[in-house]
C-alpha cells in the first residue's frame, strides 16, 4: 500500500499537482483496416469530456489517445506506451478485442483500469478470465446477449426459419455470427448458408449469388458499412434474394450506411442498444461531433466512446481527493472500485450499470429498422426507426 | 600456374568437340543449318565468316545458352545438347561473350571468384563456422584469382567494379573469369574487339598461353584476320549458317570462296600487313610532328 | 523493380530561377504545405502536444518551420546568385509572407465560404487555434498571420545569409536536439527517471521539455558544437557518422537502452529486433540474390504459428512443449516453407517474381483467416495462451527480457548471414542477382541457389515469428498483413540494401520511430509516408550503404 | 559545317579522374582521330561531348557557343550524333524503328526515307534483316544498325566511339569509306577507333590520349608515323 | 507414319528428355500432374454437386468481367508507368482514390445543377475529365517527387518513395475528405439495366466495360503512333541511347506519368460508376489488384493488362463456384484471392511472362 497526502492506497497513488492536467490513456485502431471505429471511439470520448467544460473535479483532463491498430501487437504496444506513464489514472479502449487481450492486463499491472469501448469477445469478462483481465471493463456489451437477443428477435418475432449469415473474417463479426448461428439453431431454425468475405471485397455478388441458391429468408451480417453498403446495392441484382430480408449489426449504426447503401438501406435492419435516452441525447451528441470534428461519426461506436470516458470521469470524481494546496490525489484500487460501482449511470447507450465481472454496458437491445435513404434524416427512433422491442 | 606442356595438337586424337548437324531456326530465320565442327584437344580453332554467318550462335548452341532445333554436341564423346547450362558448364565449357557480359555490380577480383565456383567444394555450414577446410579453399581460390588476373592483365583492376572498366579491359576480365575454373574448352566471342593492334598481339599472346600453361582447348570467333592467323591450328569459315570451308589458316587465306564470301581484298593479313609495315619503314621521322607531352 | 534498376548515365537538372521567382516559388510550394497540413487535421492534432511545456506545440513548431525553410532555401538561392543579403533576406521575408497568405486565405475560406462540405478539418477549432489571441477571421487576424510568415521567413534568411556557417551549424543542430529531446519525452523522461531527485519532473511536464530545460539544452548544444568545431574535429556527420565512437555508442545503446529506460521502450526495441531477423532474412533474398520478394510475411507466420501450436495451452494446441523446443521446429519449418513455396515460383524473374510472392503471402494469410482451416489455425480468433519461454526456471516475461532473446537471435542471424555472402554460396547469389544467365554459363544452378536463399531468408523470418508468438502470447492473422512484407522491404531500402548494419539502422527508423509516434495515431502513417520520401531524397543509397553500394555511388 | 572546341577538359568518376585537363579542336568539316588504349579514357571524351557524362570541369564549344550545359538531347537538336560504345540500340524495336527514331528531332519526312535507303544501301544485310528485332541481330549487324541510327539524325557533328568494332574485314572498309561520304558532305567527324591504321589514315588530324591526357597530337599521316604511336597502338617493335 | 514408328519417335522423345532433364524439370512435372489433378477434381466435384444453373455461371461471368474491365484500367495505368521506368508505381492506386474523389466533387456540383440525372451523357465527360485532370496532376507530382530525382540512381529509392506517397495520399485524403463512404450521385438512365440474352446487365457495367476497351485503343494508339509512342518506347528501353538521339527522357516520363494518372482517374470514376460508394482508402487494395493484372497480363504490355484484368476477375467470380464447390469447403468465397493469387502463381510457374508479355528475351550473348 502506498500513502501520498490523504489518500492510502492498496496499489498506488497518483498525484495531480495543482495546474497539471488529469492523465488519460486512450487506445484505439487508428491505422489499418478499422480505422474509422477506432477514430470515431476516440473522438466520442473527447466529446464526453467537452460535455464536462473539460475537466473534472477543476482538473483539465487531457485524453492521451494512442493507435493500437486492430491487431494483438499493437494493443500490446500502446499498452505498454500508456502504462510507461506513470501519471495515466485510467485507460478507455480499445476497439478489438485482440488488442484487449494483449493490452488489458499490462495496463493493469501498471494498476490503471481500462474501459473497452469496441472490444466486445465474450471471453474478456468471462468468469474464468485470467487475473489480468480484473481491471478490464467494458461499456459495449458482450457479443453473447446481442447474439442471443437477434436470433430470437429473427426466430420469434420475425418468423424467419432458415438464414444465412456473412462474416468479413474480424474476430468480432465471425465469433458473433457463431454465437448467432448456434442461438438460431437452438431455437429450431436452419442456418443454410454460412459464408465469409473480407472487409476490401467490392463485389459481393458472386457471394450473394451462392446464398440465393440455398433461398434463406433472412442473412444475418454484423459486418461494417462498406460491406453493408456493397451488400445492399448488389443485392438487388440478384433476383433469387429478393424476399430476403438483411439483419445487421451495430457498427453500421450511423448516417453513413445511408450513404453507402443509397435507396437500399431502406427496410435495412440492425441490432443496436436500446433505450429511451438514447433518442433524445444521440442526435445532440451527432450535431456535436459534426461540429466538432467536420463530419458525422462513420459507424456506431462513437456513443461507447463517449460512454466510457463518462464512466471514467465519474468514478474519477468519486475516487479523487483534494489536500489544502489544491493538489488532487486518486488511489488507483479506489478508483477502480469507483469504477467497478457504477450503477444507473445515465449514459448515451443507456443506463450503465457494472457487474462484477466488469460488463457495464446498459445491455438491452433493440431492432432499429432504416426507413428513408435521406442521410441527413439519421436519427434514432426516426431513421432507423425502433421497430422492436 | 600449372605448367603443363601438352603435346602438339595431333588430329589422330579423339576430338574433344564433335558437332554434328547442328541447325538453330529463329522463328522463319535459319541461322545455323548443318554445321559440322569438329576440335581437336589441345588446339586452337577459329571460327570465321561474314556478320550474321552464325558463328555467335554456334557457341550458344554448344553452351546451352539456346538449344539446338537439331544435330548433336559432345565433348569428350559425351553428348552435352540440351542440358541446362550450368550442366554444360560443369562439364567443362567456358565462354565469353561477343557483346561483353561481366557482373557489372562485382569487382574483378568478385567476377573471377565466381568463375572459380565450380571448383570450390566446401558446403555452406563450413562457411558459417569459418571450419579450417573451408578457409584453406577459401583463400586457395583468392590466390588462384588473382594470378589468373595478374595472367590476364587486369590484376590491377581487381578492387575495381566491372561497371566502371574501359571496354578493353572487361573482354580481358571475361577471359579471366571464363579460364579460372580450368575447363576443357573456352569459346571466345571476338575477343580481340575493341582492342588495337598492339593489344590485340598481347591478346595472342595471352591465347597462347591459355593453351600451353594452361591446357584449355580454345575455340574462338573472330574478325581481326592478324589475330586469327596468328594462333589458329585450324579455321572453319562459316557463312549464311553453313560450314563454307575448313582447313589450316593457309589453306583457307588461299581458298577463293573464302576471300569472296568474307576476306575480300583486304589488307589486315599478314601479308598485306608486312608490306604495309616495309612502306612505312624510315617514314617516322616525318616533319611537323608536335609532341605535346613527350 | 527488378533488381537491375534502369538508369541514365545523365542527371536531370532544374534550371534554377532567377532569385525572386524562386523566392515566390519556394514561397507558394511551402504555402501550400502550410494549408495542407492544416487542413488533413495535421495541425490541431498536433496542437495538443508540446514541444516545449506552455510554449510551443507541435503544430506551431511545423508550421513556423515550414516558413523558416521556405526563408532559408530562398536566401540561400539568392546568395548563390550573388544577391547582396540585405536583398536575400528581403526575398526570404517574400517566402515567408507568400506562406502567411496561403494561410490567410485559408482561413478566409474556412470562415466564409463553408467548405468544410469537402474538407472536414477545415474547423472554427483550426481557426481559433491560428489566432495568437485574435478574433477569428478578423482582420487583425490575417494581418498577424501574414507578418508571423515575414518574420519567419526573414529569420531563415538571416540564419542563411547574416549569421556565419558555423554558428549556423550550432544552432540548427541546438534546435533540433531541443525538438528531438520534445518529440521523444518518453524515451528520455523514462532514462530520466533513473536519477534521483525527481530531475525527470523539472526537465519535463506533462506533455513537453519545459522551458528553461530547453534553453539550457539548446544553449549547451550550441556552445559544444562550436567548441568542438574550433577544437578542428571534424563533426560525425561529415565522417559519415561511422567513427569508432559512434559505433560503440550505438552498440551500447542497443545493450543497455531497455534496462535504463521503460518497458515501452523495451517493447519497441525488441519490435525493432524482430524487424531486424526479418530484414536480414530478407536481405539474403533481396539484398544477396536480388529475389524480390513481397510475400516475405508468409515466412513470418509460419514461424509465430508453429509456436502458437507448439506453446499454447488453448485448445488448439498440437503439443506444450517449451519454447527452446518449438523454436528450432519453427525456424525449420519456415525454412522448408520457403523450399516449397520457391520451387514453383523461382523460374520467374524480377517484378513477376515480386508479383509471384505477393500472391503467395496473401494466399497464406488468407488461408490462415479462412474458415476453412479455423478448426486447425483458429481461424480470425486465432490462437491464444502462449506460453512465455522459461530459461533456467526463470519466465522470460517482460519485453526486456524478450528482447534479449531476440537481439541474441538477430546476432547469430547476421553473423551466419555476414559468414554466407562472403563464401561461395553468397557470391553465387550475387552473380545470380546481376546476371543469371552468365551465372548459369559458369557452372552455377540458379534454382538451386536461389532456393537456398529462399529457405535461408525464411528461416530468419521464421526465427522472427517464433519470438513474436511469445512475445505478444497470441497469434491472429491480421497481423501477417502485406504491409509487414512492405515495411520489410523498406527497411533493407532505407537502412542500404545488402548492407548488415543498414539493416539494423533501417529498422530503428522505420519501426523504431512509429511506434515512438504512436501518440499520433491517425497521422502516424502520414509521417512514416512523408519520413519514407525524405529518407530516400536525402540518401538514395540507404543511411548506411553497402561497400559495394557506395563504390557504385561514388561515381553517381 | 561545326567546329567542336574542348578546353581543358576534365571528367572524373568519384575520386578518379579518367580525362584530365584535355583540350583539342575538331576543326569543322574534318576527320578527326582519337587514338588511346584501352583505358585512356576515348569513350569518356565522347560521352562528355554528347552529355551523356557530366564534366567536372573544362567548356565544350560548338563554333564558339558553349553547349557544356545543354541536356544531351538538346545537343543532338544542336547537331551532334553520336554512335556509343556497346552499341545500345534499342533491342526490343525493329531495324527500321531503330532507324526512324535516329531521325527524331527531324521534320523532313521525305529525306528522312531518303537517308534509309541509302543506309540499306550501305548495308544490305540490314535491308534483309529489317523487320527482325534489333535485340536478336548479330553483333556485326547492331554494329550496321548503331551506325545508321546516327547517320539517321543528320548531324553537323559525328562522334564514332570504336564504329567497326565487330564488322567482318570488307564491311570495316565500307564503313570507314562511309564515313568518309559523310564527312565529305561537310560533316566534323570525330573518330575513336582502335582500328589505329585505318583511322589515321583517313583522318585530317589526330591525337593520342594517354590515361586521360592528351600526349600527342598532329595530322593523321603524322602520328602514322610517329614511333611512339606505332610501337604503342600499331603493334610495330620500332 | 506406322504405329510402331510413332511409338518409336515417342520413345525417342521420352528418352532424350530423360537425358536432357534434371530435378527441376522433374518437379515442374510433377507439379503440373499435381495441379492438374486438383483442379480436375474441382471441377467434377462441383459439376456433380449441382449447385449453380447455367444461368448463375453465366451472372458469374457478367460479374468478373465488370470487375474485370476496372482492375483492366487499373493495370492499364501501372503498365504504362511500368513500361517507361521499369519500376512499379506503388502509388498508383491511390491514384485512382484521389481521381475518383475528384470526380465525386465534380458530380455532387453538377447533381446540384440537376445535371448528371437529366443529361448522364454531358454530365459523366464532366465528371471523367475532372476524375483525369486530378489523376494526372497527381501523377506528375508522383513523378516529381518520386523518380525524377533518381533517375540517374541504381536504387530502389522511387519505390520505396511510391510506397510512401501512398501512405501520404491514403491519409491525407483522410485527413482532407473525411473517412466515411461516400456515395456517387445516380447518372439518370445509365442507372438502368438491359437484357441481353436473358441476363440482365446494369448499365454502368457495360460504360466501364466499354470505357476500359475504348481506353486501350487510345492508349495503343499513342504508344503506336505518336512520336510520345515512340519515345516512350525508346525511353523505356535505354534512356542514354533515347537522349542520344534527341528524346527529352524526362519530358516523356512525365508525359507517360500523366496518361497513366489519367487513366488511374478514369479507372476511378467509372469504379464509382459500378460500386457507387468510395471510401479513401479504396486505393491501395484495388491497386494491388491492378498491380496482379498487370503482371498477369504481361507487365508492358497494354493488352496484357486488358486481358490480365478479365482474367484476373473472372478467377475471381467464377474460381469458388468452379473448383471450391467441388471440395465442399466453408465459405468459398472467402478463399476467392485464394484462387485469383493462385492462378496468377500458376500462370507465372507455366508462363513466367505472363500471359502476352514477351519472353524477356534473354539478352543477346
Ligand atoms: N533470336 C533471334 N531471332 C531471330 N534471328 C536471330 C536471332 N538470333 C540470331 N538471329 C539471326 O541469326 C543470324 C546469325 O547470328 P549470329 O549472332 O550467330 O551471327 P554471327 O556470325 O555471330 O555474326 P557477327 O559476326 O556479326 O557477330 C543473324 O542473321 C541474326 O540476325
Ligand atoms: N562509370 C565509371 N566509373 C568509374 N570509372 C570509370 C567509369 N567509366 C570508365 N571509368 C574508368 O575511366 C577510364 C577511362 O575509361 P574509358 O571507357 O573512357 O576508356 P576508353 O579509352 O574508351 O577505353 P576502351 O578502348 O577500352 O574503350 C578507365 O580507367 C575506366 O576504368
Ligand atoms: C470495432 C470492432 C471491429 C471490434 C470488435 N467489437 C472486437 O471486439 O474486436
Ligand atoms: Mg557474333
Ligand atoms: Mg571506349
Amino acid at each position: 500500500a502506498e500513502t501520498l497526502g490523504p489518500v492510502t492506497d492498496e496499489i498506488g497513488v497518483v498525484k495531480i499537482t495543482k495546474g497539471d492536467p488529469i492523465l488519460i490513456g486512450g487506445y484505439s485502431s487508428q491505422s489499418g483496416g478499422d480505422t474509422n471505429q477506432g477514430i470515431d471511439e476516440l473522438r466520442g470520448a473527447e466529446l464526453a469530456i467537452l460535455d464536462n467544460e473539460g475537466t473534472v473535479l477543476g482538473f483539465e483532463v487531457q485524453l492521451l489517445g494512442e493507435d493500437a491498430q486492430c491487431t494483438a501487437e499493437g494493443g500490446q504496444t500502446a499498452a505498454t506506451k500508456i502504462a510507461g506513464n506513470p501519471q495515466v489514472v485510467a485507460v478507455i479502449g480499445p476497439t478489438c478485442s485482440s488488442g484487449a487481450r494483449a493490452g488489458a492486463p499490462i495496463l493493469w499491472n501498471a494498476g490503471m483500469p481500462s474501459v473497452a469501448f469496441g472490444a466486445t469477445a465474450p471471453a474478456l469478462t468471462a468468469a474464468d478470465r485470467p487475473d489480468g483481465f480484473k481491471g478490464f471493463l467494458r461499456v459495449v456489451p458482450n457479443d453473447l446477449l446481442g447474439a442471443d437477443f437477434t436470433a430470437t428477435y429473427a426466430f420469434e418475432n420475425l418468423g424467419v426459419k432458415t438464414a444465412a449469415t456473412i462474416h468479413d473474417g474480424s474476430p468480432y463479426t465471425e465469433q458473433l455470427v457463431r454465437a448467432f448461428e448456434k442461438d438460431f439453431t437452438e431455437l429450431g431454425g436452419t442456418i443454410v448458408s454460412s459464408e465469409a468475405v473480407s472487409p476490401t471485397d467490392t463485389d459481393l455478388r458472386p457471394v450473394l449469388t451462392r446464398i440465393s441458391t440455398k433461398k434463406p429468408e433472412l442473412i444475418f451480417t454484423p459486418v461494417f458499412t462498406s460491406t453493408v453498403g456493397f451488400l445492399l446495392r448488389q443485392k438487388t441484382e440478384i433476383t433469387d434474394l429478393a424476399g430476403t430480408q438483411v439483419i445487421g449489426g451495430e457498427g453500421v449504426f450511423s448516417a453513413n450506411v445511408i450513404e453507402a447503401a443509397g435507396p437500399n438501406v431502406v427496410g435495412l435492419r440492425i441490432v443496436g442498444p436500446s433505450t429511451d435516452l438514447f433518442s433524445d441525447r444521440f442526435p445532440v451528441f451527432v450535431e456535436a461531433f459534426k461540429s466538432e470534428f467536420g463530419e458525422a461519426p462513420v459507424g456506431g461506436f462513437s456513443a461507447y466512446g463517449y460512454d466510457s470516458m463518462l464512466l471514467t470521469l465519474k468514478a474519477i470524481e468519486t475516487a479523487g481527493k483534494t489536500d489544502d494546496e489544491g493538489n488532487l490525489y486518486i488511489g488507483r484500487k479506489a478508483l477502480y472500485d469507483a469504477m467497478m460501482a457504477t450503477k444507473d449511470l445515465p449514459a448515451l447507450t443507456g443506463t450503465l450499470a457494472c457487474d462484477e465481472f466488469g460488463d457495464c454496458s446498459a445491455a438491452t437491445y433493440a431492432i432499429w429498422e432504416f426507413v428513408s435513404d435521406d442521410a441527413s434524416t439519421f436519427a434514432p427512433g426516426e431513421n432507423p426507426k425502433r421497430v422492436y422491442p | 600456374m600449372p605448367e603443363t606442356s601438352l603435346p602438339p595438337p595431333s588430329s589422330a586424337a579423339a576430338p574433344l568437340l564433335e558437332v554434328r548437324g547442328l541447325s538453330k531456326r529463329f522463328g522463319g530465320v535459319a541461322a545455323i543449318r548443318d554445321v559440322d565442327l569438329t576440335v581437336a584437344p589441345g588446339s586452337v580453332h577459329a571460327v570465321i565468316g561474314p556478320n550474321g554467318a552464325g558463328k555467335t550462335s554456334v557457341f550458344n548452341c554448344i553452351s546451352s545458352f539456346v538449344q539446338p532445333t537439331s544435330g548433336t554436341i559432345r565433348l569428350d564423346g559425351e553428348r552435352i545438347d540440351g542440358l541446362p547450362a550450368h550442366v554444360v558448364a560443369r562439364h567443362g565449357v567456358a565462354r565469353t561473350y561477343q557483346n561483353v557480359r561481366l557482373f557489372p555490380g562485382m569487382t574483378g577480383l568478385e567476377n573471377v571468384l565466381v568463375g572459380a565456383h565450380r571448383t570450390l567444394s566446401v558446403p555452406g555450414w563450413q562457411a558459417v563456422f569459418a571450419t579450417p577446410r573451408f578457409r584453406r579453399e577459401e583463400a586457395a581460390a583468392r590466390e588462384k584469382a588473382m594470378a589468373i588476373l595478374e595472367f590476364a592483365g587486369v590484376a590491377h583492376h581487381a578492387g575495381t567494379l566491372a561497371r566502371h572498366l574501359a571496354y578493353g579491359d572487361q573482354r580481358r576480365l571475361e577471359i579471366a573469369r571464363a579460364v579460372v575454373a580450368g575447363p576443357k574448352l573456352l569459346l571466345l566471342d571476338e575477343p580481340a574487339a575493341g582492342m588495337n593492334p598492339a593489344e590485340g598481339a598481347g591478346l595472342v599472346e595471352l591465347i597462347r598461353r591459355i593453351r600451353a600453361e594452361l591446357g584449355i582447348t580454345v575455340v574462338l570467333i573472330e574478325h581481326h584476320m592478324r589475330v586469327v592467323m596468328a594462333i589458329a591450328d585450324r579455321i572453319t569459315v562459316i557463312d549464311r549458317g553453313a560450314v563454307l570451308a575448313e582447313g589450316t589458316p593457309a589453306e583457307i587465306q588461299a581458298d577463293d570462296s573464302v576471300i569472296a564470301a568474307y576476306l575480300g581484298t583486304r589488307r589486315d593479313t599478314p601479308a598485306e600487313a608486312a608490306a604495309e609495315d616495309a612502306s612505312d619503314a624510315g617514314a617516322g621521322a616525318k616533319t611537323g610532328m608536335k609532341a605535346v607531352r613527350a | 523493380m527488378s533488381f537491375n534498376v534502369v538508369t541514365s548515365s545523365f542527371r536531370v537538372v532544374r534550371r534554377e530561377r532567377e532569385a525572386g521567382a524562386e523566392a515566390l516559388r519556394i514561397g507558394l510550394i511551402a504555402g501550400v504545405a502550410a494549408v495542407l497540413f492544416c487542413l488533413i487535421g495535421a495541425y490541431v492534432a498536433l496542437d495538443k502536444r508540446d514541444v516545449v511545456e506552455g510554449v510551443a506545440s507541435f503544430a506551431a513548431v511545423a508550421l513556423a518551420a515550414i516558413a523558416l525553410v521556405a526563408g532559408y532555401t530562398s536566401a540561400a538561392t539568392a546568395n548563390r546568385q550573388g544577391r547582396t543579403p540585405r536583398r536575400a533576406v528581403l526575398l526570404a521575408g517574400g517566402a515567408g509572407l507568400a506562406v502567411g497568405a496561403c494561410l490567410a486565405l485559408m482561413v478566409l475560406a474556412t470562415t466564409n465560404l463553408g467548405i468544410r462540405t469537402i474538407l472536414v478539418a477545415a474547423s472554427p477549432a483550426l481557426v481559433r487555434a491560428l489566432t495568437f489571441g485574435t478574433t477569428a477571421g478578423s482582420s487583425g487576424q490575417i494581418f498577424l498571420l501574414l507578418a508571423a510568415g515575414f518574420g519567419l521567413g526573414a529569420i531563415g534568411g538571416a540564419l542563411a545569409t547574416l549569421v556565419p556557417e558555423r554558428l549556423r551549424r550550432a544552432i540548427i543542430r541546438g534546435v533540433f536536439v531541443v525538438i528531438f529531446a520534445g518529440l521523444f519525452r518518453d524515451v528520455f523522461f523514462s532514462i530520466a527517471s533513473n536519477l534521483p531527485g525527481g530531475v525527470d519532473r523539472m526537465i519535463y511536464g506533462s506533455a513537453g521539455i519545459r522551458l528553461w530545460p530547453a534553453i539550457l539544452l539548446f544553449a549547451a548544444v550550441v556552445a559544444w558544437t562550436i567548441l568542438r568545431a574550433a577544437a578542428g574535429k571534424p563533426s560525425a556527420a561529415r565522417t559519415g557518422g561511422r567513427s569508432k565512437l559512434s559505433i560503440v555508442l550505438l552498440v551500447a545503446t542497443v545493450l543497455v537502452l531497455p534496462l535504463i529506460t521503460s518497458d515501452f521502450v523495451a517493447q519497441v526495441a525488441m519490435l525493432v529486433a524482430l524487424y531486424m531477423l526479418m530484414g536480414m532474412g530478407l536481405n539474403i533474398e533481396l539484398g544477396l540474390a536480388g529475389l524480390v520478394d513481397l510475400g516475405f510475411v508468409a515466412f513470418f507466420a509460419v514461424g509465430a504459428y508453429t509456436v502458437a501450436l507448439l506453446c499454447s495451452n488453448g485448445p488448439l494446441a498440437i503439443a506444450d512443449v517449451s519454447f527452446w523446443v518449438a523454436l528450432p521446429v519453427a525456424i525449420v519449418l519456415a525454412a522448408v516453407s520457403g523450399l516449397v513455396f520457391g520451387l514453383p515460383v523461382l523460374r520467374v524473374r524480377g517484378d513477376y517474381l515480386a508479383m509471384a510472392t505477393l500472391g503467395l503471402g496473401e494466399i497464406v494469410r488468407v488461408l490462415v483467416l479462412s474458415d476453412a482451416l479455423a478448426p486447425v489455425l483458429g481461424g480470425s480468433q486465432g490462437i491464444i495462451e502462449i506460453d512465455r519461454p522459461v530459461l533456467a526456471g526463470i519466465s522470460l516475461n517482460t519485453p526486456a527480457e524478450l528482447y534479449y532473446l531476440a537481439l541474441i537471435l538477430a546476432g547469430a542471424v547476421a553473423f551466419i548471414s555476414w559468414r554466407l555472402q562472403h563464401a561461395r554460396i553468397g557470391r553465387a547469389w550475387l552473380a545470380i542477382r546481376e546476371d543469371e544467365d552468365v551465372a548459369q554459363a559458369l557452372g552455377i544452378d540458379p534454382v538451386a541457389s536461389k532456393l537456398v536463399a529462399y529457405s535461408v531468408g525464411a528461416a530468419f523470418a521464421g526465427a522472427a515469428g517464433a519470438v513474436f508468438a511469445v512475445l505478444v502470447g497470441s497469434v491472429f492473422p491480421h497481423s501477417f498483413q502485406l504491409l509487414v512484407s512492405i515495411n520489410v522491404l523498406a527497411i533493407l531500402v532505407i537502412g542500404g540494401l545488402g548492407s548488415l548494419p543498414g539493416v539494423l539502422v533501417g529498422a530503428m527508423v522505420l519501426i523504431g520511430l512509429p511506434e515512438l509516434l504512436r501518440e499520433f495515431g491517425e497521422f502516424r502513417y502520414l509521417f512514416y509516408g512523408v519520413a519514407l520520401v525524405a529518407m530516400m531524397h536525402i540518401r538514395p543509397e540507404g543511411l548506411w550503404p553497402a561497400e559495394s553500394t557506395k563504390r557504385e555511388m561514388a561515381d553517381a | 559545317m561545326r567546329t567542336l572546341d574542348v578546353r581543358d577538359l576534365t571528367v572524373a568518376y568519384g575520386a578518379i579522374s579518367a580525362v584530365r585537363s584535355a583540350s583539342f579542336t575538331a576543326a569543322a568539316g574534318k576527320i578527326t582521330a582519337v587514338v588511346g588504349a584501352n583505358g585512356a579514357g576515348k569513350t569518356t571524351v565522347l560521352n562528355a561531348i554528347s552529355g551523356l557524362r557530366d564534366v567536372r570541369a573544362g567548356r565544350i564549344d560548338m563554333d564558339g557557343q558553349d553547349i557544356g550545359a545543354l541536356p544531351p538531347h538538346e545537343r543532338v537538336r544542336a547537331g551532334i550524333a553520336q554512335v556509343p560504345e556497346g552499341r545500345r540500340l534499342f533491342g526490343r524495336m525493329t531495324v527500321a524503328e531503330n532507324l526512324e527514331i535516329g531521325a527524331f528531332v527531324r521534320q523532313d519526312r521525305a529525306k528522312v526515307r531518303q537517308d534509309i535507303e541509302r543506309i540499306l544501301v550501305l548495308f544490305p544485310r540490314l535491308k534483309e534483316r529489317y523487320r527482325q528485332l534489333a535485340g536478336t541481330l548479330s553483333g556485326g549487324e547492331q554494329q550496321m544498325v548503331a551506325m545508321g541510327r546516327a547517320m539517321m539524325a543528320d548531324p553537323s557533328v559525328l562522334l564514332l566511339d570504336e564504329p567497326t568494332m565487330g564488322l567482318a574485314p570488307q564491311i570495316v572498309d565500307l564503313v570507314l569509306e562511309a564515313v568518309q561520304a559523310i564527312n565529305a558532305q561537310g560533316v566534323t567527324v570525330l573518330l575513336v577507333e582502335q582500328n589505329a591504321y585505318r583511322a589515321l589514315e583517313i583522318a585530317d588530324q589526330a591525337f593520342v590520349l594517354e590515361t586521360g591526357e592528351v600526349t600527342l597530337s598532329g595530322s593523321g599521316e603524322e602520328l602514322l608515323s610517329h614511333p611512339r604511336v606505332r610501337s604503342a597502338y600499331l603493334g610495330h617493335d620500332a | 507414319m506406322t504405329a510402331a514408328a510413332i511409338s518409336a519417335a515417342v520413345r525417342n522423345r521420352t528418352a532424350d528428355w530423360w537425358r536432357r532433364s534434371i530435378w527441376v524439370d522433374h518437379l515442374m512435372l510433377a507439379i503440373r500432374v499435381v495441379v492438374a489433378v486438383l483442379v480436375l477434381w474441382g471441377l467434377a466435384g462441383g459439376i456433380a454437386a449441382g449447385t449453380y444453373s447455367a444461368a448463375n455461371f453465366a451472372s458469374f461471368a457478367m460479374f468478373g468481367l465488370t470487375i474485370g474491365s476496372v482492375y483492366a484500367l487499373i493495370a492499364l495505368g501501372y503498365t504504362m508507368v511500368y513500361g517507361i521506368l521499369r519500376m512499379i508505381n506503388f502509388a498508383h492506386g491511390d491514384v485512382m482514390m484521389v481521381g475518383s474523389f475528384a470526380g465525386l466533387f465534380a458530380a455532387s456540383s453538377l447533381s446540384g445543377a440537376g445535371l448528371t440525372n437529366d443529361a448522364p451523357l454531358i454530365a459523366l465527360p464532366l465528371v471523367l475529365a475532372a476524375g483525369m485532370a486530378v489523376g494526372a496532376a497527381v501523377s506528375v507530382a508522383i513523378e516529381r517527387v518520386a523518380y525524377r530525382p533518381f533517375l540517374h540512381v541504381r536504387s530502389l529509392a522511387p519505390l520505396i518513395c511510391a510506397i510512401g506517397l501512398s501512405f501520404v495520399l491514403q491519409y491525407g485524403a483522410r485527413g482532407l475528405f473525411g473517412t466515411r463512404n461516400r456515395a456517387y450521385p445516380g447518372f439518370g438512365w445509365m442507372e438502368g439495366t438491359v437484357q441481353v440474352a436473358g441476363l440482365t446487365i446494369p448499365i454502368p457495367q457495360i460504360v466501364a466495360f466499354g470505357a476500359a476497351l475504348v481506353v486501350l485503343a487510345g492508349l495503343l494508339a499513342i504508344v503506336r503512333l505518336t512520336p510520345l509512342g515512340k519515345a516512350m518506347r525508346a525511353v523505356s528501353e535505354d534512356r542514354d541511347a533515347a537522349a542520344l538521339v534527341g528524346i527529352d527522357v524526362s519530358r516523356t516520363i512525365v508525359f507517360t506519368f500523366a496518361i497513366g494518372g489519367a487513366m488511374a482517374g478514369v479507372a476511378g470514376v467509372l469504379y464509382a460508376l459500378v460500386f457507387k460508394q468510395i471510401t479513401v482508402f479504396m486505393g491501395f487494395f484495388l491497386g494491388i489488384k491492378g498491380f496482379a493484372a498487370a503482371i498477369l497480363g504481361g507487365i508492358g504490355n497494354l493488352g496484357g493488362a486488358m486481358l490480365g484484368g478479365l482474367v484476373l476477375g473472372l478467377a475471381e467470380a467464377l474460381g469458388p463456384a468452379l473448383l471450391l464447390e467441388g471440395y465442399g469447403l466453408p465459405a468459398p468465397y472467402q478463399l476467392k484471392d485464394v484462387i485469383g493469387y493462385g492462378m496468377l502463381v500458376l500462370i507465372l510457374i507455366f508462363r513466367p511472362q505472363g500471359l502476352l508479355g514477351e519472353r524477356l528475351a534473354a539478352k543477346r550473348a
